[in-house]
């Protein structure tokens, strides 16, 4: 290393905030060592995954987009078993952000996008929570949390990229900056992600794990990589032999999964791609409850904490017929 | 003169500057308006790419969020957020459109928070997403905003999403791809662009019924004017009819 | 960065090898900004694509691995036209390799593998090629090759990774040594390889280059983003439709894509998954011819100088009787 | 006691170590050989993987490339390079195989060449391709391989893939992944392991027909013995009889 890019070292700033889990890629390799590579079937349900895969203090990311293809029985399952101090992947967050938000389960969290839904508007609620400061906050982006995942997946403590340099979103992140050793050109470093527990919603899987996904993956083939323990619920389950006849569509190995849901309608009132579109009406009763705590409250009690598991909340929500509707919907047929 | 809102004002002017053959990556409401407008006029072979990972998508509706079923419906990829960011990083993408609450004379933006404790923030935000890393990755960043001194600061509380920062060439010397960098704030009252030496906010053309006053009025910090300001080009009756009739028919976006 | 970690920069290791590539993540974005992105026909000819978009001292990369899914007719042609001093990747080359040193194509090389057959043997005339001493070697491995191309693939300049420390792999590569600036851990740093001319075989495309890839993918996906132009050589055109009826299987998008050229058999005498197997008679062949300079000579005019283009060399290796036979073998329905 | 050649016995010991449920990166040949034999007796969920991207194939037939069809036939993945290797990097891959010319007392592997001038070599060999990866980067390293005091030399001409360096903590000392490095070298004559403290081969036990003498006669460096050695059990009637029947019925390798 030259002189002249040894001094400069000596100039390279640091985001100033937390990185809230570990990135050292041989702690990681010692966990994965342990974990099961068996080929075993690994049904089970949400009630005990969450129980057993989730403790007080883990830190979680959840799989998808915003609303869409998300796991949204293990993120209700969360709030009534009444999980706290978790830590939280904020990436690409919206309506999961929202479910653990009105459960108060997270007290520190990565950001990339939070409290917003998107184009239907922000979360009361989320704002509220985030705004007390009872939430310890990073900031980062979309592609610096996807990038976090993949240095995780690849089996590293970092990676570099070319965003954020020069922003307050690099002072308040917990980057590095750093120089490349053949070009001397800045870079960000940014410390690999391994969450300790993921939930990703896909189509199809095997009780293996095996997984099929439709549509837009976003990081979830990373985070299926990245996180120590892994939770998949699916559309449907499918056959090992279906899985057999096209290994080039197996996005998610088994050997990533630790358990398997079978979780029709998993994603709703989210958006899942080719079986139904996102129910906007009931999003919207969910902002709308959430102005005030009390109606919020009166909310959760409904929804979450008087339901003893997702399908009695899809029947609360309009069972079958809403789910058809959403069918029509997503399938071009009806306008919505 | 076809009767028109500034929204639609603001659309029509940004999908002029999508040439064909471009790609472009694009958020929800205004922005995929403007592509699918340039699209249905000018730039039949423009490509429309989502951060969630759709890319060349039939778009058969408005999506309500960048990574929905319709972001890639008929598409010619649906692909990955790593991929669509590798892209950009890459030097494939040539335009991308970002949103905000603030804005500074360098085309720096704040969507985090209004304060001054980053730990406990008077007003809160999203925060980036995937706005700093288009910023900071596609080659030009435009903007679409109503206009007004609160939004124009240049006491910015968060730079969210890199402009040229401090300007000069600080933008490069943090780091940032090269050649990168804001191009056009595209406001109700005018279009913008920046001064190449000293990247500040320069005006480029005034809109239909505004005048230069009412533009320095409506920013809170001194603007830089062209050396000969245009007046913005109105939208034309094809492209509102193509806005109104093909692009947005429920209104969801122009009714705003 | 810590007074410590300064110190240690200093003893930081470098390979003593060349890097054959400019690493620069700019003057890549400077060439790609310039690369056509429209969704314009692009089909060609062999003959074409090698005339127009390789000029002698360009830097090449071949898809596929070993002899499996690789464009043999581009390397082929290469050789016909008498290209000379190009860099080439030796990346899992095999067959690619032994038709480009018949050729003494190439004068300076990354090796990961390179003179073998995998299980077949060695290449004599290869091996006696690069022992001349007239081929500038530099070493790398597959896996680093593999993330020099995701380097480029992600417009990066550089990449760590965990492997070669400590070897003589590493002593005549072109790496260098880095820490890990969140945990102080050894990394080798690789600089992103951003090849001048990459050459990919597939299975279907489009006219634009949207292609659909079944079976192991090795390292193509990343090779079509990281190399400054691209020809995809098809085993069959397909529709844009089709395409578009299930996007999560376009593999390579068409913006990478320079040239598309319909090529059936186009692997062959390799394997080409799901479609034929390999012909191990007529690689044998090769390697028979290749013991002494003079048998190598006859038979490269015999199927390479003699022939006018790929389809005459598979013509005279057996025409479509061949082809129907490898396929029974690919398919399982006879033994090889 | 069933008559075999010395490859039979090398598979058949090699397959004994790969147990049930575990992740092993095997290349074409005898590695693969053993691997397929482990499932047909005591494995039958042992993960076979291959460089080029195959996971858990149903294998019709050997391989003549770690690339070819047969890798991923019924595979329950057909993935790439990179993501095996990252599932090498991550730390869930168990064991590999690697083959060399020459091999010295810490276990390092020469595939690259013979002689002393790296540009132009008496001996050229292909060079790392995945060895020096999957040396680098799998829990542990197994080989198989006809022992000889050439093959086992002090004087590597090469490292091309990585033992324990230079014995003690050198291997991690040069940022190799913690805990990984060779596992069992298989020859004809004996298994050796290495030295917990100093990482120096040392002779588990000896095969059926050989003395300590021959071992160490056949070895170009001294090696070290463990406190008892054992005799390395031989192929069982039913090992013979899989391997022979079912794994490799044309004998391609176990004919050589």
């Amino acid at each position: 290393m030259s002189a002249e890019v040894m001094e400069k070292n000596i100039e390279l700033k640091s985001g100033v905030n937390k990185v809230f889990t570990d990135p050292d890629a041989d702690a990681a390799r010692a966990y994965f060592r342990g974990k099961s590579r068996a080929l075993r079937p690994k049904l089970t349900t949400v009630e005990e995954v969450v129980r057993t895969m989730i403790s007080d203090g883990d830190y979680i990311a959840i799989g998808g987009f915003g609303a869409n293809r998300i796991p949204t029985a293990i993120c209700h399952e969360i709030v009534r078993q009444g999980k706290k101090g978790l830590g939280f992947a904020g990436h690409t967050s919206t309506h999961d952000f929202q479910i653990l938000s009105a459960g108060e389960a997270f007290n520190r969290c990565d950001i990339a996008y939070i409290i917003g839904l998107e184009a239907r508007g922000l979360s009361p609620n989320a704002r509220r929570y985030i705004e007390s400061g009872k939430v310890k906050l990073t900031e980062w982006t979309n592609a610096t949390m996807s990038w976090r995942l993949k240095a995780a997946a690849m089996g590293l403590s970092f990676i570099p990229a070319r965003n954020i340099l020069g922003t307050d979103t690099f002072k308040y992140s917990a980057a590095k900056e750093i120089l490349c050793p053949f070009t001397g050109q800045k870079y960000a470093a940014y410390p690999a992600l391994y969450p300790d527990f993921a939930a990703i919603h896909v189509h199809e899987c095997d009780v293996y794990g095996n997984c099929h996904v439709y549509g837009a993956s976003v990081s979830d083939f990373d985070l299926a990589k990245a996180a120590r323990r892994v939770v998949i619920t699916t559309e449907r389950l499918v056959s090992t032999e279906k899985i057999r006849q096209q290994p080039e569509a197996t996005v998610i190995p088994f050997w990533c999964v630790d358990a398997v849901i079978e979780s029709p309608y998993g994603s709703y009132p989210g958006n899942m791609p080719y079986e139904y579109f996102s129910d906007e009406e009931h999003l919207r009763e969910w902002l709308a409850a959430e102005k005030e705590p009390e109606s919020l409250k009166k909310f959760m009690d409904k929804y979450i904490y008087g339901t003893k598991n997702f399908d009695e909340y899809l029947a609360l929500c309009g069972g079958t017929e809403k789910m058809n509707k959403l069918r029509r919907i997503e399938l071009l047929i009806d306008k919505k | 003169m076809a009767d028109y809102n500034p929204m639609e004002l603001m659309i029509c002017v940004a999908a002029r500057n999508l040439e064909d053959g471009a790609t472009v990556v694009v958020g929800t409401g205004a922005p995929c308006a403007a592509a699918m407008l340039s699209q249905k006029t000018h730039s039949p072979n423009l490509c429309i790419m989502f951060e969630a990972g759709g890319v060349a998508p039939i778009l058969p509706a408005m999506p309500i969020s960048v990574g929905d079923s319709r972001t890639f419906h008929k598409a010619l990829m649906a692909s990955s957020m790593p991929e669509i960011m590798e892209t950009c990083q890459r030097g494939m993408v040539d335009y991308t459109f970002l949103g905000g609450a603030q804005i500074d004379m360098y085309g720096n933006i704040n969507s985090t928070m209004i304060g001054s404790d980053h730990a406990k923030p008077k007003v809160r935000f999203p925060g980036s997403g995937g706005a700093n890393d288009l910023a900071s990755l596609c080659w030009r960043t435009m903007m679409m905003t109503v206009q007004d001194a609160k939004r124009f600061t240049d006491k910015i509380n968060f730079i969210t999403s890199p402009g040229y920062l401090q300007g000069g060439n600080t933008r490069y010397e943090a780091g940032l791809p090269k050649g990168t960098g804001p191009y056009r704030i595209i406001t109700n009252m005018a279009i913008m662009g920046f001064d190449e030496e000293t990247k500040w906010m320069k005006v480029l053309s005034i809109n239909p019924g505004y005048s230069r006053k009412d533009v320095q009025d409506n920013c809170g910090f001194e603007l830089k004017w062209a050396d000969s300001i245009a007046d913005t080009d109105p939208p034309t009756a094809d492209e509102l009819r193509i806005l109104r009739e093909e692009v947005d028919p429920h209104r969801y976006i122009i009714g705003r």
